[in-house]
């Protein structure tokens, strides 16, 4: 008779509300005569996001009292650390869901589809980051990156969505081949799948031929590389960016990072954690080329989207420093980079989305000129998350990359400190040119961009966050501290 | 006592009010710029008050108003301020820009959203000035530049984008080594004492360093600080970016901003690493000496007024270089004295421009000739500012610059003399300047020009007052500025090596 | 008794690296997937011969979850595929943009 | 002796029909022009795989290989090549990845022979079953379907119904993507 | 190679020349029984439904027309072999080969009796018994639609392409609830092997998988299995009236002959799995004879057999032709959902009774979901404009939308 494993159901519940909400919204919009208003649905996927929040928080909670578990046979974490990612990856679906029904209606395409993908698609990145085997992260990672096929490839009325969503999907089944084929090679060389197994064998086993488990790690780096649009696996980055709908964008550059990163995190530095040394070279490469291409790369590009997309490819090489630096004040400076900049890219792609208007395709940078003359505080909203990602002192931005430096300062990368700062002052050239060409003097016949509330709100959240936590950082540092803590032995 | 540290917050907080003000107000025409005057005053007034209250005696490093608020332990945050000498002066100088700038350079295009990069300018470097905890001086630091380019690229001339551009790049990554030096300090000390993360001054003018540490963080600093000053080789932004950036940007920025470089000089270089002086001195004072030299002569060819103040801050910032790295406590002296005097000439000299430049629409010396004809008070006020940037006796340049070479001679002979020519240059360039704009015979549009207003003459009168005063008393501000810098001094050659 | 582990991973490798050749030199969208195919396949001969050689039924398990995966992507791949050819065939050709590197 | 050279020349014999049938397969995939074609060689290397499983005592998997793969999968996609009629016409193209096939080629040959020269420096496999935690020991000839369903529902538990969050995710996708779209043509 | 052992008792001493023997002859006399056997299926049809029809049939080569098949291959051998111009010509000559050996090898897995002892050995009287067992079957159905959909395209012609795919789409759609209902099947035996399924139906009439596992099952199974044949009423491959002869139009001589070869084999095949499955296999009443007892199940199963392949031969003179939109709707709509659902009650009593009340609960609210989203389905889809209204429009209800479409059609 099979033994069913014991399921510890607060582990998985926001895995369960969010793909249980997915299914609801699916099953209702079918069984419903009349079609499902979107703004029922928003309602609805917006409660649910608000749930699993809440749900994160009661996890933090029973951390703290009990300490953290694995459940169901170890496929699964409970500790804060996972619950710090539910809560970047389901305030990311709310805000995503929230601009995505604005964007919805702008360019008359359905809304509900999206709602019920996006949903399942965090809930497999929420699956990624509370795994514990890395079948369940090879999963997580397909749930996300299917739905994310499918949502890219969503506007009817752009062919190149669909090609977009094409090139992901050959480059998204070749890093998954990738991956499970470390995988494979990992289990090889150690056994099992599992990764506290993992690192409980490579304790307890000294390997004479090590080459096997590094070939796994190194595949399976390699396959995360191309998640998170590192160089030289980034070649996909700007051309999806460019051809997703823009909410989409914005949920990609967001989500998938927090997904990617923590999963990745999880592998390399609680499955293999013993020999960080073996990985810092190959990383080092990925951080130097990705924050230099990106940033550089970035100066020549005249659509925005594009932009972004090498923008996101230098801010991966900067989350990529605390796993670099490896220690505990890494892993918290990583979350905070990969946490607060779910906000920050969300409620600029809204804004991008607004420009774009209703075909979705007024992408290039002159779209923007005297945007900040006509409509002072929407210019003045994007110009803040900019120079968030540019770092700007007293921005979000700023403690974001201040504490992945710091952490690498401190695990002795002073090398790689100044070639990434380097590349964030070359970075910073693309953003202030758009900023300035934000509040140059406008064309005269330029109508108003409307600002629907619900993108309204996202824009606000995200300035507010930007702006409050820039000043007072504390709360988000305590919190990614107190999850680093949880997560390292 | 100590005086309590909100007086400080106060100094921080005032713009930024303002700033709110300022956007509340905005859609009424000219209600902007009252406030903006209101809080420059307000500010002005708060500065000369806690200018007043300041006792240099208080302490033994002559700091007062001090308090430190940890924000974030892992981050080593802290909200940590304090006045001393150094600062006061440069508190006295922002206030001072921001009010003269305001007055003497209006604006009226989109004049809210001017008043409150200007006010937010103000805070930062404020901030920069008052922070006593590298990371928050960092940051202020780092915020200059934010507002800096926002003035440039949306009120400057025609390659004002290009100029914005240079400016920020070249001080963006002049600040990349000092920040991982101030992180590479913040760790070496925890890894020392294994506490918290802690980025206070105090703390980290504790930390124990090799000598070969020294000189690096000393270079990564001072590359920071040279940039920003500039310091010849690092100067290549600052011509096009004055010249580019509209009168009130200009003032700032080579009045104030420049004057961030030498404070961190002072402050932080020189008072974090005195390992490093021994070794650092020569090069840094031959670059100096090079600055004042290759200044003047840049001066002596620049084709337009603007860059003339430019190249001749450039010699400027030179000699304060030279009195700061000297090591005698005389040339230091003079060398905080020179940042506060060359603010106040500063302002002086792009004021007058800018009314030359109202009333001719262009600035190339070329265009302009015989001004004293048409406008005898403009030449009065710019033979006095003139005056007291070549330094002549009884003018505040002279004091600071006669204390700077006091100095020198004394320590490093050599540099001081040729530093010397400096001077002997500043008076080549000035005179030649006056001698071409306002001598020889006007032609119809120069003698069209009116002379400057009453109101014009009152903005004035201030920079005229403190050129005066300065060069005839300045014990006051000696006085302020001695117990802070002796302090340094002690601490430099505490540290055993230097001598 | 059994041909070493080593041939079948040898030649897992080698299908591997052949899919993944087909991966990035072939144009057609359709053989590409195929080559996906071919990659995943290659992972699931390295499981099953782990899985014998260390006598593991885990092994096993995982390929069960690789053909799932595998099945799951086609059908996506398709769809988009089809997707494209639709929105092609009802958009005028001038309209396609070509994806830029 | 003699007997385990009987019992070892089958089994070199099937491994090099597995082999043959995977890379003939394999290479015909990569290199014939036809899709048809090439989802036949893919079929091939299907088979020679499955082939490859029996003979390391994976028959349960075996028969899900060509149920899956040769049952659906291509199916599918023969399905598609028919119903786009990419065979005839021009096909769905995309840029590839490197243009440059020698390169890729080289590219390719180095990294492959790289894997495998770290798998053999490491002698091959160098794990222990994770009996321990929960693993199966590997039991032989049918008795391992009753294994692999025992690990699936205990070990890979939330693996398994993750599986069915995803095969739901790509239908609800692949049925959002083929979805005829008449209104919105008729609208706009 | 152990395990061999524990799948078949022939392997238990290892592989000798006589076991190797043994195993030869058994695939020799399994091809040999199935080929006569189609040569007599074919006849058997052909005999059966002229008697329905009221004709005669064949009836001039041999007693009956027995060699009248013969005569058609042999005659069909000598015709000239056409490839058309457009074909793929490998493909084209594959396909015929690949509808023909999945029957062949699916085949090999059916018991057709108990087990004998022959020199020492124990054999089992079935080809092969591999441990996935059944799972072959589906394999090789799954392999088979290949045969279908490639001739059908290698032909290189439009009507033999659309009957391909249909045949195709129909093999693929009902592949789905003929698994489920073998799932059903695997869940009451616990093994996957052909010759446990057998042997656990062995004990009488009320230990068939068709009593206890309720009739719906095989009904299913019946029904899906048809489709699977492409055989009547299920043949739209072949509907004449609109693909001309379907996807083998192009095929001549030889090659058309193994596809007519092959889809009687697979009728012959099919009607042996249904009867392993569902009948007991060999299973039956067993008289006392010594020495001859091992021949009683062989003739219960062929018994069940032929009694299969008549019922086919029924189906194909009684019922209509399905329209392929209700072909597929009701493997899509019908079959699926019935036999998942069907599959998840007898999971459930297998658990125990309260799990297998519940599943019964599960299952028909899921029936009801299903229904209404079907009809809905059905209603939106009526009208063009009824598929994706505007973005925060109140749709109009579904009967407008039908009164407007007809509206619009007048």
């Amino acid at each position: 008779m099979i033994k069913i494993p014991s399921v510890h159901y607060l582990a998985i519940a926001p895995v369960l509300i969010f793909f249980g909400a997915s299914l609801a919204l699916l099953v209702t919009s079918a069984l419903r005569r009349s079609r499902l208003s979107a703004t029922a649905a928003t309602v609805f996927s917006a409660k649910c996001s608000l749930a699993v929040v809440v749900v994160a928080v009661f996890q933090w909670l029973y951390v703290s009292q009990h300490g953290a578990s694995e459940t169901i046979s170890h496929a699964i974490v409970l500790d804060r650390f996972g619950s710090m990612a539910t809560v970047a990856v389901a305030l990311g679906t709310l805000l995503t869901i929230l601009v995505a029904r604005d964007w919805a209606i702008r360019t008359k395409l359905l809304g509900i589809e999206n709602h019920i993908l996006i949903m399942a698609t965090s809930a497999g990145a929420i699956m990624m980051a509370v795994a514990n085997d890395l079948v369940v992260i090879f999963l997580g990672l397909e749930i996300l990156s299917i739905g994310l096929y499918v949502l890219v490839a969503m506007d009817r009325h752009r062919a190149r969505s669909a090609e977009a969503a094409l090139k992901y999907f050959l480059l998204g089944g070749l890093a998954a081949a990738v991956f499970i084929y470390g995988v494979a090679i990992l289990y090889g060389a150690t056994g099992t799948t599992t990764i506290s197994t993992m690192s409980l064998f490579f304790a307890a086993n000294y390997l004479l031929h090590p080459g096997l488990a590094y070939l796994g790690g190194a595949l399976i780096l390699i396959a995360f590389a191309f998640k998170v649009a590192a160089v030289p696996f980034h070649n996909w980055a700007p051309d999806v960016y460019e051809g997703a709908p823009t909410p989409i964008t914005g949920y990609m550059a967001a989500v998938v990072k927090v997904g990617a990163f923590l999963g990745f995190i999880r592998v390399i530095l609680s499955g293999l954690g013993t020999n960080l040394d073996t990985w810092r070279p190959l990383l080092f490469a990925l951080i130097v080329l990705s924050t230099i291409v990106g940033a550089s790369v970035g100066l020549t590009q005249r659509n925005v989207k594009r932009l972004l997309a090498y923008s996101s490819i230098n801010q991966a090489g900067f989350m990529l420093l605390g796993l670099w630096a490896g220690t505990g004040r890494g892993i918290a400076s990583t979350l905070f980079f990969v946490c607060t900049y779910v906000p920050v890219i969300i409620a600029t792609f809204a804004i991008v989305g607004l420009v774009g208007g209703a075909t979705d395709d007024q992408h290039d940078i002159e779209s923007y000129r005297g945007l900040g003359r006509r409509q002072p505080w929407l210019g003045a909203a994007l110009a803040l998350l900019l120079l968030s990602q540019l770092g700007a002192p007293f921005t979000l931005g700023f403690f974001a990359k201040f504490s992945v430096v710091a952490a690498v300062m401190d695990a002795g990368g002073t090398t790689l400190g100044v070639i990434t700062m380097i590349s964030a002052a070359i970075a910073a050239a693309f953003y202030l040119r758009w900023t300035q060409i934000l509040f140059a003097d406008p064309e005269p016949d330029q109508a108003r961009l409307k600002v629907p509330g619900a993108t309204g709100f996202v824009i606000a959240f995200g300035v507010a966050v930007v702006v409050v936590f820039g000043i007072w950082p504390t709360p988000i540092m305590w919190l990614c501290q107190h999850a680093a803590i949880s997560f390292l032995p | 006592m100590m005086h309590s540290s909100w007086w400080l917050s106060a100094l921080l907080l005032v713009p930024m009010v303002g700033v709110a003000f300022v956007l509340l107000v905005r859609r009424r025409p000219g209600a902007s710029y009252a406030v903006g005057v209101g809080v420059a005053a307000l500010e002005m007034a708060l500065s000369i008050v806690v200018a007043w209250m300041y006792n240099q005696h208080l302490t033994r490093t002559g700091i007062d108003f001090a308090a430190r608020h940890v924000i974030s332990a892992p981050l080593g945050l802290a909200y940590d301020v304090s006045l001393d000498g150094i600062s006061l002066l440069m508190v006295l100088l922002t206030s001072l820009t921001l009010l003269l700038a305001l007055l003497g350079a209006r604006d009226k295009r989109r004049e809210p959203a001017l008043i409150s990069w200007l006010l937010i300018l103000t805070t930062a470097s404020m901030g920069s000035f008052l922070a006593h905890d590298l990371l928050l001086f960092f940051l202020f630091f780092e915020l200059t530049l934010v507002p800096s380019y926002f003035l440039i690229s949306q009120w400057g001339g025609t390659e004002r984008v290009r100029a914005a551009l240079k400016f920020f790049l070249y001080t963006f990554i002049g600040s990349v080594p000092l920040l991982i030096g101030i992180l590479f300090l913040g760790f070496k000390n925890q890894h020392y004492v294994r506490g918290a993360l802690n980025f206070s001054y105090t703390t980290l003018s504790a930390v124990h360093l090799s000598h070969t540490a020294s000189v690096v963080l000393f270079c990564a600093f001072g590359f920071a600080f040279a940039v920003k000053s500039p310091i010849w080789p690092f100067h290549t932004w600052s011509p096009i970016t004055y010249a580019e950036a509209p009168i009130a940007g200009s003032i700032e920025m080579s009045a104030l901003l420049a004057k961030l470089g030498s404070y961190g000089l002072v402050r932080f270089a020189i008072g974090l690493f005195p390992l490093a002086l021994s070794d650092m001195r020569p090069i840094v004072m031959t670059l100096a000496v090079i600055g004042i030299l290759y200044g003047s002569a840049m001066a002596c060819v620049a084709g337009d007024l603007k860059r003339v103040i430019a190249y001749s801050s450039l010699a400027q910032m030179g000699f304060i270089t030279l009195g700061a790295m000297s090591g005698s406590q005389i040339a230091m002296i003079g060398a905080v004295l020179l940042m506060f005097n060359h603010g106040v000439i500063t302002i002086g000299f792009f004021l007058l421009v800018s009314f030359i430049e109202k009333r001719r629409q262009v600035n190339t010396i070329k265009d302009l000739r015989g001004l004293q004809a048409s406008a005898p008070v403009l030449a009065v006020l710019f033979t006095i500012v003139i005056l007291a940037s070549i330094g002549l006796p009884g003018l505040s340049g002279f004091v600071s610059e006669y204390l700077i070479l006091l100095g020198s001679f004394a320590t490093n002979t050599w540099w001081g003399v040729v530093g010397a020519f400096g001077v002997v240059g500043a008076a080549i360039y000035w005179l030649w300047v006056y001698q071409r704009v306002f001598h020889g015979k006007a032609d119809a549009k120069n003698l069209a020009v009116e002379d400057v207003t009453n109101k014009e003459r009152w903005v004035l009168v201030p920079v005229v007052v403190l050129i005066l005063l300065l060069g005839v008393f300045p014990r006051p501000a000696i006085d302020k500025i001695t117990p802070s810098i002796a302090n340094l001094i002690t601490h430099v050659s505490y540290s055993g090596v230097d001598k | 008794m059994n041909v070493p582990a080593a041939w079948y991973l040898v030649l897992a490798a080698v299908l591997f690296g052949i899919g993944g050749y087909g991966l990035v030199t072939r144009r057609s969208a359709l053989i590409m997937f195929m080559c996906l195919e071919l990659m995943l396949n290659a992972v699931n001969l390295t499981f099953v011969t782990f899985s014998r050689t260390l006598s593991d039924i885990g092994g096993q398990a995982s390929v069960f979850f690789v053909m799932v995966v595998a099945a799951a992507e086609v059908t996506v791949g398709l769809g988009i595929v089809v997707a494209i050819f639709r929105r092609r065939s009802t958009t005028s050709v001038d309209e396609l943009s070509e994806m830029k590197g | 002796m003699m007997l385990a050279l009987a019992y070892a020349v089958p089994s070199v014999i099937v491994f090099v029909a597995a082999a043959a049938l995977i890379l003939t397969g394999a290479i015909g995939v990569i290199s014939l022009k036809n899709p048809v074609h090439a989802a036949l060689s893919l079929i091939m290397t299907l088979f020679g795989v499955a082939v490859a499983f029996i003979a390391q005592q994976a028959d349960f998997l075996a028969a899900v290989q060509i149920i899956v793969y040769a049952g659906a999968i291509v199916v599918l996609f023969l399905f598609v090549i028919m119903f786009l009629g990419v065979d005839r016409r021009e096909g769905v193209d995309v840029q590839p990845l490197v243009s440059q096939k020698p390169l890729a080629l080289v590219g390719v040959v180095i990294t492959v022979s790289a894997i495998i020269f770290t798998m053999s420096r490491s002698s091959w496999v160098t794990g222990v079953p994770s009996l321990s935690l929960g693993g199966t020991r590997l039991a032989t000839g049918s008795h391992n379907v009753k294994q692999l369903g025992t690990s699936i529902f205990t070990t890979y538990l939330f693996a398994f119904e993750a599986t069915a969050a995803l095969l739901i995710i790509a239908v609800v996708g692949a049925v959002l993507l083929a979805r005829r779209e008449r209104v919105l043509e008729e609208a706009s | 190679m152990n395990w061999l052992a524990s799948v078949d008792p022939l392997y238990a001493h290892g592989i000798t020349a006589v076991v190797i023997l043994i195993a030869l002859i058994k695939i020799v006399a399994g091809f040999a029984s199935i080929m006569g056997a189609v040569i007599l299926m074919i006849w058997f049809e052909r005999k059966v439904i002229s008697k329905m029809q009221s004709r005669i049939g064949p009836q001039r080569w041999g007693p009956f027309g027995l060699l009248q098949t013969l005569a058609d291959g042999i005659k069909l051998f000598f015709k000239e072999d056409l490839i058309p111009a457009e074909a793929d010509r490998f493909v084209f000559k594959l396909a015929p080969y690949l509808c023909l050996v999945p029957a062949l090898i699916t085949f090999s897995i059916v018991p057709v009796g108990g087990t004998l002892h022959i020199a020492g050995h124990t054999v089992m009287l079935q080809v092969a018994n591999p441990p996935m067992g059944i799972l072959v079957m589906l394999a090789m159905s799954g392999i088979s639609v290949y045969g279908v959909m490639l001739a059908g395209w290698a032909s290189g012609s439009k009507y033999p392409l659309i009957s391909s795919v249909r045949a195709s789409a129909q093999m693929i759609s009902y592949e789905a609830a003929l698994g489920m209902t073998i799932v059903t099947i695997i869940l009451a035996t616990g093994s996957l092997s052909t010759h446990d399924i057998v042997t656990s139906q062995a004990h009488g009439v009320w230990h068939w998988n068709l009593i206890r596992l309720g009739v719906v099952p095989f009904v299913v199974f019946l029904i899906a299995i048809t489709a699977e044949l492409n055989r009547p009423p299920f043949d739209v491959v072949e509907a004449e009236t609109e693909l001309v002869g379907g996807f083998n139009t192009e095929y001549s001589s030889l090659r058309f002959a193994l596809f007519y070869l092959a889809e009687f084999m697979n009728t012959i095949t099919m009607s042996a799995i249904m009867v392993t499955l569902f009948f007991g296999g060999p299973a039956g009443y067993i008289p006392p004879i010594h020495h001859f007892a091992w021949v009683f199940p062989i003739l219960w199963f062929l018994g069940k057999t032929v009694a299969f392949a008549f019922s086919y031969i029924w189906f194909r003179a009684a019922l209509p032709r399905f329209r392929y939109d209700q072909l597929m709707d009701l493997g899509w709509k019908r079959l699926i959902p019935l036999s998942l659902g069907w599959m998840l009650i007898v999971a459930g009593f297998l658990v125990n009774r309260w799990w297998g009340i519940s599943m019964m609960g599960t299952v028909i609210l899921g029936w009801f979901v299903l229904t209404r989203a079907y009809s809905l389905g059905a209603d939106r889809t009526v009208g063009s404009e009824s598929v994706l209204p505007e973005v925060g429009q109140r749709p109009t209800p579904s009967r407008l939308y039908r009164q407007r479409t007809t509206k619009g059609e007048n």
